[in-house]
């Protein structure tokens, strides 16, 4: 299995070993611990550093792979680019959170606090949506967040106005909610997702 | 007959790692004229030169190839080492095995294969090797130092202590540089001014040291002991010889509100000034860009209040050449602007100043003199920031360097600022803090236990201006990374200490060498510190990289005590490889038709015109070379039609052999 | 200068933010744009796909960035922030990895290669492109004492590595567009800061606190209004913002070009300027009465 | 003899000569080195003490002798150690490119690169790049083929026999005839440069005339010669009181001569013809020296004809591989006779330096590698100087179109530094001077 620096290198180019734990990356961070993150971006980066570090035992360096990719941190994440922008050493900090909640969904190490159970089912419904129908659809898309969540009452005081706003009709959200029930990729959508698959195997195969 | 001799280093692991140093010199046996040839640990060392010196001895040896290091780093060394044993050290020639080969493959294999080949390669070059005598050139026994800071100043006084005659140039018209700008030093917090001021009065009184004020390097001609410079002293509008200092003028002066350069624009001054009321020569000099006189034509107030008749409008630029024997480069270095940082309050804010300001700011001379209120609003400071590595250790936005010096002159602040203001709060912001150097660890935990600044260790994010006051955004990385939000009324910048903007042009103009940052580089950096990759050209000081005081003083010595050793010689000894146009005798003949291009092509007017009278009593003329002149480029060799130049040491044989060796 | 762009909408300037695409449309004819949009464009996956997908995030914008090119064109315009940074952050992936665009291409099942050769461009690209002289060409009103904050958000500057964007930590091409428009750009703190929208739906606390924090630092620099070039922060400061800021603290959030689209004479309505949650009238109101040539 | 098919193998690995200045880019080859950097071992480096210094026979040499590509770098324009060494070289790179562009030269293989002490990795880059640009393009087979081709056979039949055809000399002009006795009655002259009349060769030939009796012989200028040919140096020196009979294109020869100190324009009178051989007008080569370019048709370069400027543009749009083939053939008749250097008004130098043997650069005999070579270092010898009179290619017994490689770099003079040859005797040489203005697009 590939060490967490290696799967950032490989995706983003750059890697978290040149971290030299300055901490301007959470200096500058939209979330931080105070809003949510167990821990600050730099601490995820000395993280990862030290599974690397101690990769010849391999049960000390899961634990450190384990303290990422269960962390809250890597969720709460943004993704607004600050870090990345102001990296004295141009790690692209923002691209290794991204490796990260990849790698937390593929081991089945995502957090299970209920925040973080909301973002990673937006994340989901989003991309089912897409394989629906290869477009976002608002309306299904908060749809079957809503089915996945249970959070039913959230947002629905906002949809009154919005169709009065103009911003979505009743008988297109009938049309979406009914585009629920289809599964598998649709036509429009399939070639992507093979060429996920492939680009995806090609990676793994490096 | 060559009889050469192949030694092979291994240098520790250095190349014995990559290169199989044994199979090399086995190989080496092979090739034509060798006849002794074998490896080593360390060549260089002495038991290393000592087998050199016996294999000489033992078989003969007329000619010695040495795989090893650079010919940059140890060629001079094992010449040396020849020469010792009585071989001419011109038949002495270095395969560069490591920077070349060991250090840049991986591959054993490949490796030693190059290896090989760049030995053969230099093997045969050797056999078309010719023995050479050095040539002897005379020095003018004169120094230029360039640079009137501290470093300049020390190397001057030390110069003229031990004879020399020395010419010190300044581009500004008080000696001092930075140092002068400072409050106090670290770490003993003795007063920047009382132990600069004595140095600058020494210097100017000094009758072996000629002071070259406002005036600027223009160009640089020449070679070790006879470079020849042209200097350009800039008008000054003032005659020195007649003013006596008193200042008058610049009361009287009613163009008044020009941002002082040494205050760093945070006070103002008058178009004829003296920098600061310390400076060395205490004359003043009329800024041209803003005297009313010089610009509209209107005004003349200072030379009618001029009792010495000092004012002269009519000044103008002057150039003129010096002939000197050495030159020293103590340039300096700047600091980078507050603009350089748009993620800190748009980088401009007038409480957002740069520590050479908050040097002004806390000096007792200085425009609040010495009290520590912010420029916006005059308002005394009550709880500072400083903001660490602005720009350094930035390899992604700004320098990847560490500039050395700000650890400890951002300790130096706060403990300043906790000492004048007591019930104030200081606030650092820092990465890791640096201060090793004699006391200055002290200073540094000082600082924190006894007067009680606090350290973040934390890089600022961002800062947000409030008004005048300034909030800076940045996290606890020994807290997990716990965000904070800091408001201070004030905050100071460490800014990474840059080099001068335009040494990289005056470097150029004299043929040295600078890195990638634009520091001037040094032929080694171990080694060789002060000196440059021009032969008679030295560097003290900031201008090579960020020093402290200590350091830059200590330079400024060393190069004394090199430019000394250089003028205790009667005469220079220079490397004999240099262009030479063929002759054959009797009676002397040459295979030079007289088109002279190499006259046209030669940047050191080094190619002569001799006749020549054949058997029947006619006579031409043909190229010859000025030994004293010719510094070997070679590009008369390669323009030359007929190809009757040689370059000794890089002949048409030995660069063919050498091919042939290659290829 | 007439120019045509393949022009890439995205879901959401079809969904709940079409007064985007409405606005974009009339002020892209007023310039003599062509918009011509990509055949069966797909989503581009915003964040949800390069959060837990890395693989897919590429293929559809590579999927994107495919159409357009078989469509014959060689720059696309992505109004949409989102959908601009996946196409220009996978343009720059294979641009500086040709091993990264082969591997696309070959998914793709793509023959003919030169996919990096392709160009997006985000509204503050597109705006840049355009001289001053044409910016100004279809003005029929100017705007007068209207104070604006210009709102960059994340991903049309970030990073600059991407984004191309000469001053990411100062944006300064919307502040030029207000200027040419007779508006007057405020100086403030919050132009680059994040307004939370990739948690529009997920996490409430986090859009709040964000958007609260962008629409409390243009009201203190004294905006009267606020523009964006990205839907999802119109989302969330004009929409959310009902949710999280007291009646009487509001300031109207729109798109750039409704605000070019009002000076050039279209009327709120054509702008879609109704579908705005906060009142807009400070706005309309600050239109200069004389007419300009 | 195959070594070069076996490097066709797969596993190629190229030879790559690199010849480089000490100060910068072999400084900078150490930072690499210091930095460890990683490249590939193919480049072995020859160490100069300036590009200045490298001369185009260091870069023919490695290439015939087998290297795949060669890399030549130095300081950065302004960065020079001597100052201006760079510049010249680049001067001299510029020239050379031109002309081996027309001779179907494979220009990828000579890679020319500034870079300096600090740039220990654009050092390690250009290697990397370009041993894989070497990798690619395989081994030089097509000039290792032609350096080991040993046959010559001659050149075709007819176009020999066009060259032995003889034709009838012509008397010289009357009033040429008298103005020429006239001055050496007077003492003017004492020796004339001018074409003599041969009835048992049928032939007219340039020959000097040292008294006004041997004049009976004196003949009109035949097409195709140029009378400066007999120039030889120690003459010139030692003869205060000289005459040549010249048209336009000894003009412009006697005026490179003066460039290279080769004579004294005040001490030669020129009688002075057009180009047709109608005489002019008598004077010294000071005075007459001039408007040489005047006396061409407007817009041509010197004396090279606008039908071969037409001919190179022509063939100059082929491609590279078949220009090569074209020389490659016609390369193949030369005889190594040198007539060509005999006949030509510029050449100079009592010896040869390709006769010289230490080091003997390239091989004298006629066979591939001593044809081709010849072809580039006689042209390359003429750069700058060739006032395109055409006497090389009409005394070539193997009718090798010489004129074509010499208007290439007519050509590029002009085109890249603005310089003609033969025009101005008071510039210094277009090899002797540099501007820091000139292009250099192809060096990176």
């Amino acid at each position: 299995m590939k060490t967490l620096a290696e799967l950032v290198k490989s995706a983003t180019g750059t890697t978290p070993l040149d971290c030299y734990q300055c901490g301007r990356c959470s200096a500058g961070c939209t979330q931080n611990v105070t809003e949510g993150m167990d821990m600050g971006p730099v601490r995820i980066m000395r993280l990862i550093q030290m599974e690397e570090a101690f990769k010849d035992q391999p049960e000390t360096a899961a634990e450190y792979c384990d303290r990422v990719l269960t962390s809250d941190t890597i969720w709460m994440c943004a993704s607004c680019q600050t870090c990345t922008q102001r990296c004295p050493q141009g790690i692209d900090i923002a691209g290794t959170m991204d490796v990260m909640r990849q790698t937390a969904i593929q081991r089945g190490k995502a957090a299970k606090s209920r925040r973080v159970y909301d973002i990673v089912s937006a994340h989901k419904a989003f991309i089912n949506c897409i394989r629906r129908t290869g477009k976002n659809d608002e309306v299904a898309l908060v749809g079957e967040y809503k089915m996945r969540t249970g959070n039913f009452l959230s947002d629905m005081n906002m949809a009154p106005q919005m169709m009065l706003k103009g911003k979505m009709s009743p008988f297109g959200a009938i049309g979406s909610a009914l585009s629920l029930l289809k599964s598998g990729p649709a036509d429009n959508v399939k070639h992507v997702f093979e060429a996920a698959e492939a680009l995806r195997k090609e990676e793994e195969e490096q | 007959m060559s009889r050469i001799g192949v030694f092979i280093c291994h240098c520790g692991e250095n190349i014995g790692k990559t290169v199989d140093c044994a199979r090399v010199a086995e190989e080496a046996k092979s090739f034509p004229g060798v006849v002794f040839a074998r490896d080593n640990t360390y060549t260089c060392s002495e038991p290393g030169q000592a087998i050199i010196r016996e294999a000489i001895k033992e078989h003969g040896l007329t000619a010695v190839v040495i795989g090893s290091c650079s010919p940059r780093m140890h060629e001079s060394t094992f010449r040396r080492t020849c020469a010792q044993a009585g071989l001419n050290p011109y038949m002495c020639e270095i395969a560069n095995l490591r920077e070349q080969c060991s250090w840049v493959h991986s591959n054993r294999e490949e490796a030693t294969a190059k290896a090989i080949e760049i030995v053969r390669s230099v093997v045969a070059r050797v056999r078309n090797n010719t023995p050479l005598d050095p040539i002897r050139v005379p020095i003018t026994k004169k120094v230029m130092v360039v640079g009137g800071g501290i470093a300049g100043i020390q190397c001057a006084l030390d110069l003229a202590e031990g004879g020399a005659e020395v010419v010190l140039v300044e581009r500004t018209s008080s000696l001092g540089g930075h140092m002068s700008q400072l409050s106090e030093t670290f770490p003993t917090l003795d007063c920047s001014q009382c132990i600069l001021t004595p140095r600058m009065v020494d210097a100017a009184s000094n009758p072996r040291i000629k002071l070259e004020m406002y005036t600027e390097v223009e160009k640089v001609d020449g070679y070790i002991g006879n470079f020849q410079v042209t200097l350009h002293r800039k008008a000054r509008y003032v005659d020195w010889n007649k003013c006596t200092g008193c200042g008058a003028c610049t009361q009287k002066c009613p163009q008044k509100k020009i941002p002082s350069s040494f205050d760093e624009g945070m006070s103002m001054r008058t178009a004829i000034s003296i920098p600061f009321p310390q400076a060395v020569p205490s004359k003043p000099t009329i800024d041209k860009d803003y005297c009313m006189k010089l610009t509209t034509g209107k005004c003349g107030v200072c030379s009618k209040i001029c009792k010495a008749g000092a004012i002269d409008y009519e000044q103008k630029d002057e150039h003129f050449t010096v002939d000197v024997g050495a030159i020293v480069m103590a340039t300096g270095f700047q600091v980078m602007d507050t603009d350089k940082f748009p993620y800190y309050a748009g980088g401009s804010h007038p409480n957002l100043i740069t520590g050479l300001q908050f040097e002004r700011i806390a000096s007792a001379s200085g425009p609040t003199s010495g009290e520590i209120k912010r420029p916006s609003d005059g308002k005394p400071v009550k709880t500072i920031a400083f903001v660490q590595c602005a720009g350094s250790r930035d390899k992604a936005n700004h320098v990847a360097y560490c500039s050395k010096i700000c650890c400890m002159y951002t300790a130096k602040h706060a403990t300043l600022f906790k000492h004048k203001v007591h019930d104030g709060n200081a606030w650092v912001m820092c990465m890791d803090v640096r201060t090793p150097g004699k006391g200055y660890d002290e200073f540094y935990r000082r600082t924190i236990e006894h007067d009680g600044v606090h350290y973040i260790r934390s890089r600022v994010s961002r800062i947000i201006p409030d008004g005048d006051d300034l909030i800076l955004m940045v996290a606890d990385t020994l807290d997990g990374g716990k965000q904070l939000q800091i408001k201070a009324d004030m905050v100071v910048l460490a800014t990474a200490a840059v080099p001068q903007p335009d040494v990289q042009k005056m470097a150029q103009t004299m043929g040295i060498a600078y890195d990638g940052d634009g520091w001037l580089t040094e032929v080694h950096p171990k080694l060789r510190p002060v000196e440059t990759a021009t032969a008679g050209i030295f560097l003290a000081g900031a201008c090579s990289g960020p020093k402290d005081i200590p350091d830059t003083v200590s330079q400024a010595s060393a190069v004394a005590a090199k430019v000394l050793g250089l003028f205790a010689h009667p005469e220079l000894q220079r490397e004999p490889t240099i262009a030479r146009v063929n002759r054959c005798a009797p009676p002397l003949q040459s295979s030079c038709v007289g088109c002279f291009t190499c006259e046209s092509v030669c940047p050191y007017k080094a190619i002569e015109r001799e006749t020549l009278r054949a058997r029947d009593g006619s006579t031409r003329q043909v190229a010859k070379v000025n030994a004293g002149l010719c510094q070997g480029c070679g590009t008369c060799v390669a323009t030359c039609p007929s190809k009757s130049i040689e370059l000794d040491g890089y002949t048409d044989k030995q660069i063919f052999a050498a091919l042939n060796g290659l290829v | 200068m007439s120019a045509t762009f393949a022009y890439y909408p995205g879901c959401s300037l079809q969904g709940t933010e079409k007064e985007y695409n409405t606005s974009l449309q009339l002020v892209a004819k007023a310039l003599d744009h062509k918009l011509e949009e990509i055949p069966n464009w797909l989503c581009c996956g915003a964040t949800s796909a390069h959060s837990i997908n890395h693989a897919l995030a590429t293929a559809l914008a590579g999927d994107t960035l495919a159409k357009a090119q078989d469509a014959g064109h060689s720059k696309i315009l992505a109004p949409c922030a989102m959908c601009y940074s996946r196409l220009a952050t996978t343009l720059h992936q294979i641009k500086s990895d040709p091993d990264k665009a082969a591997s696309l291409e070959k998914a793709l099942k793509r023959e003919k290669g030169g996919l990096a050769e392709m160009r997006a461009l985000s509204m503050l690209d597109w705006a840049r492109e355009l001289s001053d002289a044409e910016i100004q060409a279809p003005i029929k009103k100017k705007f007068k004492g209207l104070k604006i904050a210009c709102y960059y958000g994340c991903l049309l500057v970030r990073p600059q590595k991407v984004t191309g964007v000469e001053n990411a930590e100062i944006p300064q091409d919307m502040e030029r567009v207000v200027r040419l428009l007779g508006a007057e750009p405020v100086s403030w703190t919050m132009a680059t800061a994040c307004c939370g929208a990739s948690f529009s739906l997920s996490d409430k606390p986090s859009v709040f606190r964000l958007g609260r924090r962008v629409i409390e630092s243009a009201r203190k620099a004294g905006a009267d209004a606020i523009i964006v070039a990205c839907p999802m922060c119109h989302t969330n400061l004009d929409m959310r913002q009902t949710e999280f800021q007291a009646a009487d603290e509001r300031i109207p959030a729109i798109f750039i070009t409704q605000l070019m689209g009002l000076a050039y004479g279209f009327s709120p309505k054509e702008l879609g300027l109704e579908g705005n949650f906060v009142n807009t009238d400070a706005i309309t109101a600050a239109l200069a009465a004389t007419e300009e040539g | 003899m195959d070594w070069y098919k076996d490097m066709a193998e797969e596993n190629f690995q190229p030879k790559i000569v690199a010849f480089v200045c000490r100060w910068c880019t072999y400084t900078g080859a150490d930072l690499a080195g210091m930095s460890r950097l990683q490249y590939p071992p193919n480049t072995k480096v020859i160490m100069l003490p300036c590009s200045g210094r490298i001369d185009i026979n260091f870069v023919l040499r490695a290439f015939m002798q087998g290297a795949d590509g060669v890399l030549v770098s130095g300081c950065h324009p302004g960065d020079c150690h001597y100052n201006e060494g760079n510049y010249r070289a680049r001067r001299r790179w510029t020239l050379l490119r031109d002309l081996l562009d027309t001779l179907g030269f494979d220009l990828r293989r000579l890679k020319l690169a500034w870079i300096s002490a600090a740039e220990g990795n654009k050092w390690a880059q250009t290697v990397t790049d370009f041993t894989k640009e070497i990798t690619e393009l395989g081994p030089y087979t097509e000039l290792h083929e032609l350096c080991d081709c040993v046959e010559s056979p001659l050149a075709p039949e007819a176009a020999i026999a066009a060259k032995m055809a003889f034709t009838e000399a012509k008397p010289a002009e009357d009033a040429l005839l008298k103005t020429v006795q006239q001055a050496f009655s007077e003492e003017k002259v004492a020796k004339v440069l001018g074409w003599r009349s041969r009835p048992t060769l049928k032939r007219t030939s340039p020959d000097w005339f040292e008294s006004a009796e041997e004049l009976k012989d004196l003949a009109a200028p035949p097409a195709g010669v140029n009378v400066v040919r007999l120039c030889d140096e120690p003459v010139l020196a030692n003869e205060p009181k000289l005459g040549v009979i010249a048209r336009p294109r000894e003009l412009a020869s006697l005026n490179v001569l003066t460039q290279e100190h080769a004579l004294n324009p005040e001490q030669v009178t020129v009688f002075e013809l057009d180009a047709d051989g109608k005489y002019l007008r008598t004077g010294t080569l000071r005075e007459l020296s001039g408007e040489v370019a005047q006396k061409f048709p407007e817009g041509q370069v010197v004396g090279h004809s606008a039908e071969t400027m037409q001919k190179l543009a022509e063939f100059m749009q082929k491609p590279r591989a078949e220009r090569f083939a074209f020389w490659k053939e016609v390369s193949q008749h030369c005889l190594h006779c040198y007539a060509c250097r005999q006949a030509c008004p510029i050449c100079h130098c009592k010896k040869c330096y390709v006769d010289k043997n230490q080091p003997q650069w390239f091989p004298t005999a006629a066979d591939g590698m001593g044809n081709f070579s010849w072809l580039i270092v006689r042209a390359f010898h003429l750069a700058g100087r060739c006032i395109g009179c055409g006497a090389c290619q009409t005394a070539c017994p193997a009718d090798i179109p010489l004129n074509m490689l010499n208007a290439t770099l007519a050509k590029s003079a002009l085109d890249n530094f603005s310089y003609q040859a033969g025009v101005n005797p008071e510039v210094p040489p277009l090899q002797a001077d540099f501007s820091q203005k000139d292009q250099e697009t192809f060096i990176i």
